[in-house]
């Protein structure tokens, strides 16, 4: 099982089986949006804000 | 440069190119200097569609919806873009006479573009993170570059390409590279000339036709603005606050789009 | 300038772009002046069969072979050889530090060429002639603009596009262009790069490779010479009668293809 | 029956009944190339020589 620590409370999070790099994931502890960005081992960052478009 | 108009042209959305050109060219005969900025996401979809690889769109949880430019949908933008609305223009406009030059913000470094370095998107009830995005927002115009072509007798034809610090080409969009183009430049004016008489109270309603807005008002125009007309509007408010002097969103349908521009037709804001 | 050196890259024929680009970078670096000229004709026929609309080549009664570029093909050319090839060497340039310009002939008519105003084919046993093909020969390069490019520190990058005095975009060989270019701007030395070791006395036979050629014997290595090296030698013979200095044909498919060029590698003529 | 008149020799010249437009023919009399340019009324001028490959 992969537990992976908010990198804003330092929370312990458990991920599920299913999860996917690129995933979002909500820290349970203080709501933050966390990127899975690896899976072996697991870590996750800050997930980048939601933009607007950009493009033509 | 005081005298300087800068004109947005609208992609395939019915605008009349080849009135827009001719009466650029009348423009120029009286001694007016001007840069057009082209859009052409309808000839990349269409292209794209052809090559089989259709253009995607991806919503995000609350609800922006951005076309997602991975690095094919980037060449295919490349293709239909520089190399196909910007080159007929470009000829389109020698064949009357006028020694247009096209080019896009690749060359010379012309518009330096931060990339978007992340989409969020949903998938099978997933949020989830997309990082092959090559769209950007402009950062930095080379106005000497367009200068230099303008003291050469060239009327500027930009394409809505930019490059990105790391030297990527990147898709931006045209309304606001066209803002950004008139900031640079300290142009007098910004054109945007589109497939509607301009801003309305109620679109799509022509009677309800906004004709003078003051900058003020800007805000509560952008709440109002339907699709394609918000960034006309976010355009129009970042031309304002670099400093150009007036924004006219005006309908290139008509027979002399600039002219009538100039003149009155569209919703002027200042 | 009796610095510059002007590059021809040759399309798709294992030419190893990016090397060419990296040894740019460092010839830059050195206070060498550069041009690039490209290709693209494998490109464009890609594009062309990905969208229903192969090339076409018309052999006339006396055995010469002509791509046809009708009003549909030129357009499919446009995009693959401005948007494509143009658009994606300037940015491979941009990503190694290379302040890169791409354009075409189109752009405040660099390069004016004289349309063919006649093709001759047969057709079911019959002689007929074709009037709509969209090439051209190059009759005058605008060497202001380019000049006016390498002081802002530019690199041009210049796509095998021309203007018609009517103003329409016109294909041209880019072989040619490329000498057409090095003699309007005086320049020292034209590097043909192309996926061969140079000029062989006994194609395709690599230890016949011919490591000088005087510009006398050039009508000699025209009548030896296959396929498309016969325009090769025919800009090199252009160059050299326009005052080119020296003009190297070497192989694009190499680690430092231009520095070894310089240093002796492939033919030289002069 | 259409008649043309050569543009070299002024020979008559008649053409055949499958003739058509870009067609060339060569006069009987002086054998020089001629590009049909109408057919009705049948028109002929001096036809362009033949090019070697210009385009890319
Ligand atoms: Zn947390
Ligand atoms: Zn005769």
């Amino acid at each position: 099982m992969n537990t992976v620590t908010c990198t804003e409370c330092e929370a312990e999070i458990t991920l599920t089986d299913n999860v996917e790099v690129g995933e979002i994931i909500v820290c349970p502890e203080c709501g933050v949006d966390l990127e899975v960005t690896g899976l072996n081992p697991a870590v996750v960052q800050l997930a980048p804000m939601e933009q607007e478009d950009w493009g033509e | 440069m005081a005298n300087t108009i800068v004109i947005k042209l609208g992609g395939t959305e019915g605008v009349d190119f080849s009135a827009i050109c001719a009466d650029a060219a009348e423009l120029l005969r009286q001694g007016r200097q001007l840069v057009f900025v082209h859009g052409g996401s309808a000839e990349a979809n269409a292209l794209g569609q052809a090559l089989g690889k259709p253009p995607k769109f991806i919503t995000s949880p609350s609800g922006y919806t951005s076309r997602y430019t991975d690095r094919q949908t980037l060449e295919i933008f490349l293709m239909a873009v520089n190399g196909k609305v910007n080159s007929l223009l470009t000829e389109q406009l020698q064949s009357l006479g006028v020694n247009a030059f096209g080019l896009c913000g690749l060359d010379g470094r012309l518009m330096l573009a931060a990339r978007k370095d992340a989409i969020q998107s949903i998938e099978n009830g997933k949020r989830k993170i997309i990082r092959d995005d090559f769209t950007g927002k402009i950062e930095h115009v080379e106005a000497g570059l367009l200068e230099m072509l303008l003291a050469a007798g060239c009327l500027p034809v930009i394409a809505p390409v930019a490059v990105s610090a790391k030297g990527e080409a990147l898709n931006v969009d045209a309304d606001r590279a066209a803002a950004m183009v008139a900031v640079a430049l300290k142009a007098e004016t910004l054109v945007l000339l589109t497939a509607a008489p301009g801003l309305m109270e109620k679109f799509p309603d022509e009677s309800t036709l906004i004709h003078t807005l003051p900058q003020a008002r800007l805000s509560a125009a952008l709440e109002m603005a339907q699709g394609r007309m918000k960034k006309k509007v976010l355009g129009a408010e970042e031309a304002l606050q670099g400093g150009v002097e007036k924004v006219i969103i005006a309908d290139g349908r008509t027979e002399k789009p600039i002219s009538a521009a100039l003149a009155g037709a569209g919703t002027l804001i200042q």
